[in-house]
């Protein structure tokens, strides 16, 4: 590894404070889904980073980081799929709008 | 060679700093497209660490998976529902300033935790790189239950999103 | 490999029910090339034949009909026309036009100006002084020759007037641009001028025939 | 290969003369300077050159694409710059650069003016990988061949990034369209490249073409029976992945004016353009590469091979677009999804099998096997398949 472990876990850890100030901050459906695309990212560097430098099999990380990509792709389309079905329902994507439990 | 190294090393603090730069622009600009330009921008930034850390085939899946697909369907949906002159709404609740508070107190925990963890850093681990095909092999040997979980998840979530999204008759 | 029956067969008008089974009747025998996409190879023949014909074929026989303009032209058509001008027989004196100003009153959008000639005393003389045809301005009608009773404003042929400018030697044609000779008229629109000439000079022949003159010329 | 050996030193050189030359360069360099200025000097040379190739290929293709289309429509082409218009890319490029620069009042001026610059960036990396000649891969990627999926499909972005910032519907419908579309058809692209990167073992585009290789270079995958399918299907999803016709719905000029380029002038169009026939050509490399041989071929160098085999390729897509009209949207959606889809898993199916049985069952199960599919696939996609028309009166 070029650079210190360390290193690639703070600047991780600050993705994922990034996305996770997004998720509790935003009103939007859809930037709350991009702010949970940017937490699962740090998590895929995590991974990455873990099994580059320890001495766990080399493979894992990349194979459950791949696990992420495929989960992260299934959210995207299901949550967007969700939110252009409320919009089409409720003509909003604004998380404090939608306050009822059925429509 | 030493020029070298370093060039690469101060490539990779770069392309972190422009993804945390990016990363902050997405979750605090007010127009979404824009944030979501700058989530690509830190998608792609990603990739090239991925890159970096001789994870080549993630690297390149995650370009062709996020940056083309997820990419694609969220400003999708942002041209979708997103009214263009929507400049007066509000964008964000008004727990801004204590979520500021906690997630701070959240990254000096953890940064100190980080820091004073004595990683088990391998030398070993450090000089193996994964090929492709050890990759694939993986996927067919040991891990070929989650691979098949995955790819019934990855059905089931087509479907469910062509129902969802599927207008009512 | 398979062929595909035309659900269009039993549907459309009724009148022509009996068309379509016919042309499903008497449908090629070679099925075997009615799979799916051979239409699309089927065109795609065409446009190569095409192509390649385009280097070989004379434009007749399926070649390159385009005509490279600066160089060569197509002949020019007699019954082309494009904007008027003058005619003068003989001299550039001996204009035809009387001033009579009828094409000034009949031209649709106002593009001619005619002012007619006086003598020393004052008098006027049927003879235009001033000749104006805006060129940017003509529609290009022909209604002028239509009108004119004296046969001396016709259509032309020449189109390549382009000018960087409106008026002055641009666009605003004066009396000496706009006439051409009788000979000019003769050698563009030959049937035209043989048919005026005719009818001129029957009527030098009755004015002939006829003791006292009229005082101008007849149609 | 039997060559007297002075004819394959001969071709030997020519073959890499221009890998000789950057060697000999470097070379030099390496007497003068540390060991890292040389590294970076291989990559600024490889990057000059595809560079200075990208644009030139761009204006090439332009005026051979009008030439073409000219003979087809039984016309001359551009024939006044220059002998045989030669010089009418370097006239149009002037134009390009001396014409208004129109940014629209309401645009998102920012992204208006990044997309045409960001467009021209995955067209050129995709060069990265291209195999021109042997031992001519700017970078020999061991997952050549996923990078460049992977690279391509950033396309969308730009394309979007151009149609929202213009603030025009009609460019917003463009680039709606080419979302759809590209993501539609990168699916069946993908899966038509698993055959090859099966039977070569290997993501690495130079591996691929290595594979290719024996009697006289010409064991192409081409010429087996999956490789064909594969190559069919390749080759019409790569048309539709740089939105020529027949799938030129995004810039549809009929319909919705331009599509995403709607708003965009002067130099920002060329660069639009230019991202456009730069992905056209690297497309039709790739093609060439996974199922032409690449540079494999006897007797003459292997970049001519390779640049004769693209620009076949590249004639094709021209003639298609000389012959073929636009599709409508839910054809080209079907096409893509319940036609193309379905093919490319029976072609891996078939290609797994013909590895394990002899060549000429190969050929007749899978001809068997492509046939039953083929009819399965032409039934169950009745409702939107263009029909045979019958013009009663035609006779």
């Amino acid at each position: 590894m070029i650079i210190p472990l360390a290193h690639i876990l703070i600047f991780s850890l600050l993705l994922f404070a990034t996305g996770l100030y997004g998720v509790l901050v935003r009103r939007n459906i859809i930037g709350i889904l991009i702010s949970i695309e940017l937490m699962l990212n740090a998590a895929n560097i995590n991974l990455i980073a873990f099994s580059k430098s320890t001495s766990l099999s080399p493979e894992t990380g990349q194979i459950f980081a791949i696990f992420v990509l495929a989960i992260a792709a299934t959210t995207a389309a299901v949550g967007l799929a969700i939110v252009l079905a409320l919009y089409r329902v409720r003509k909003t994507v604004y998380t404090d709008e939608v306050h009822l439990l059925k429509w | 060679m030493d020029m070298l190294s370093l060039i690469i090393k101060f490539g990779i603090y770069g392309t972190m700093a422009l993804a945390l730069i990016a990363a902050i622009a997405v979750v605090t600009l007010r127009n979404l497209f824009h944030s979501a330009l700058c989530l690509a921008a830190v998608l792609i930034a990603t990739a090239m660490i991925y890159a970096a850390f001789h994870a080549d085939f993630l690297a390149a899946a995650q370009i062709l998976l996020y940056v083309g697909a997820v990419m694609t369907l969220i400003i999708f949906a942002i041209m979708l529902t997103e009214q263009l002159g929507s400049k007066t709404i509000r964008q964000t609740n008004r727990q801004n300033l204590a979520a500021l508070a906690g997630l701070l107190v959240f990254v000096v925990i953890l940064g100190r935790v980080i820091f004073k963890t004595p990683w088990p850093v391998t030398e070993k681990a450090l000089a193996s790189k994964v090929t492709v095909m050890e990759l694939g092999k993986a996927f067919m040997g040991p891990y070929v239950f989650p691979f098949e979980v995955i790819s019934i998840i990855l059905i089931a979530a087509l479907l469910g999103a062509v129902v969802i999204a599927k207008k009512d008759r | 490999m398979t062929n595909f029956p035309s659900k269009r067969k039993s549907s459309g008008i009724k009148q022509w029910d009996h068309v379509y089974t016919s042309s499903v009747q008497n449908a090629p025998s070679h099925h075997w090339l009615k799979i799916f996409g051979a239409g699309a190879l089927k065109g795609m023949v065409v446009t190569l034949k095409n192509f390649v014909t385009s280097y070989f074929r004379k434009p007749d026989q399926g070649g390159i009909f385009t005509v490279q303009y600066p160089e060569e032209r197509y002949p020019e058509i007699e019954n082309y026309r494009n904007l008027p001008f003058l005619v003068y027989d003989g001299s550039p004196d001996k204009v035809r036009c009387v001033a009579c100003g009828i094409c000034e009153r009949e031209c649709p959008p106002k593009c001619i100006y005619i002012t007619m000639e006086t003598d020393v005393a004052g008098k006027p003389v049927r003879k235009p002084a001033v000749f104006d045809i805006d060129y940017a301005v003509c529609m290009n009608c022909g209604i002028c020759e239509e009108v004119c009773p004296f046969d001396s404003i016709f259509m032309d042929h020449v189109f390549e007037i382009a000018s960087p400018r409106r008026i002055d030697t641009g666009m605003i044609r004066h009396q000496e641009d706009l006439l051409k000779s009788s000979e000019y008229l003769q050698k563009i629109r030959p049937k035209t001028a043989t048919m005026i000439d005719e009818k001129k000079r029957a009527a030098e022949e009755k004015k002939k025939a006829v003791v006292k003159p009229p005082q101008g010329p007849t149609v | 290969m039997n060559m007297p050996p002075l004819l394959r030193d001969i071709e030997f050189a020519v073959d890499l003369s221009f890998v000789n030359a950057k060697g000999w360069i470097l070379d030099l360099l390496s007497h003068i300077v540390p060991d890292w200025v040389v590294v970076f000097a291989s990559i600024v040379i490889s990057g000059v050159a595809i560079l200075v190739l990208g644009p030139v290929i761009m204006m090439y293709l332009t005026l051979l694409e009008r030439k073409l289309i000219g003979r087809i429509q039984n016309r001359y082409g551009p024939n006044r710059v220059g002998i045989w218009g030669l010089l009418q890319p370097i006239a149009d490029g002037i134009k390009m650069f001396t014409k208004e620069d129109i940014v629209p009042v309401y645009a998102d001026k920012v992204i208006h003016c990044l997309a045409p610059i960001v467009i021209v960036i995955p067209a050129l990396m995709v060069f990265l990988v291209v195999p021109f000649g042997e031992r001519m891969t700017a970078v020999n990627l061991n997952i050549g061949l996923l990078y460049f999926i992977a690279v391509s499909s950033i396309t969308t972005i730009p394309i979007f990034m151009g149609s929202w910032g213009s603030r025009n519907k009609y460019s917003l419908l463009g680039g709606m369209r080419t979302a759809a579309q590209m993501i539609s058809y990168e699916v069946p692209m993908t899966l038509s490249v698993v055959p090859v990167i099966m039977m070569s073992q290997s993501l690495s585009t130079n591996k691929i073409v290595l594979s290719q290789s024996g009697s006289y270079d010409m064991n192409w995958f081409i010429f087996t029976p999956w490789g064909i399918v594969g190559f069919i299907i390749f080759f019409l999803c790569a048309v539709a992945e740089c939105n020529r016709p027949p799938f030129d719905l995004p810039e549809a000029e009929s319909e919705i004016i331009a599509g995403f380029h709607t708003e965009y002038s002067g130099m920002k169009f060329a660069l639009f353009y230019m991202a456009e026939y730069m992905n056209a050509f690297t497309l039709c490399g790739i093609a060439a590469t996974l199922f032409l041989g690449g540079w494999q071929g006897p007797f003459l160098p292997s970049w001519i091979w390779f640049l004769g085999k693209t620009f076949v390729l590249i004639c094709v897509m021209i003639w298609f677009r000389g012959t073929f009209p636009r599709f409508r949207v839910d054809q080209l959606m079907g096409f893509a999804w319940k036609f193309l889809l379905p093919l490319t898993l029976i072609n891996i199916l078939v290609a797994g099998l013909c590895h394990f049985i002899s060549e000429k069952t190969g050929w007749i199960y899978s001809f068997i096997i492509f046939s039953i599919s083929f009819w399965v696939l032409v039934r169950l996609n009745r409702p939107w398949m263009p029909e045979k028309r019958h013009y009663p009166l035609a006779n």
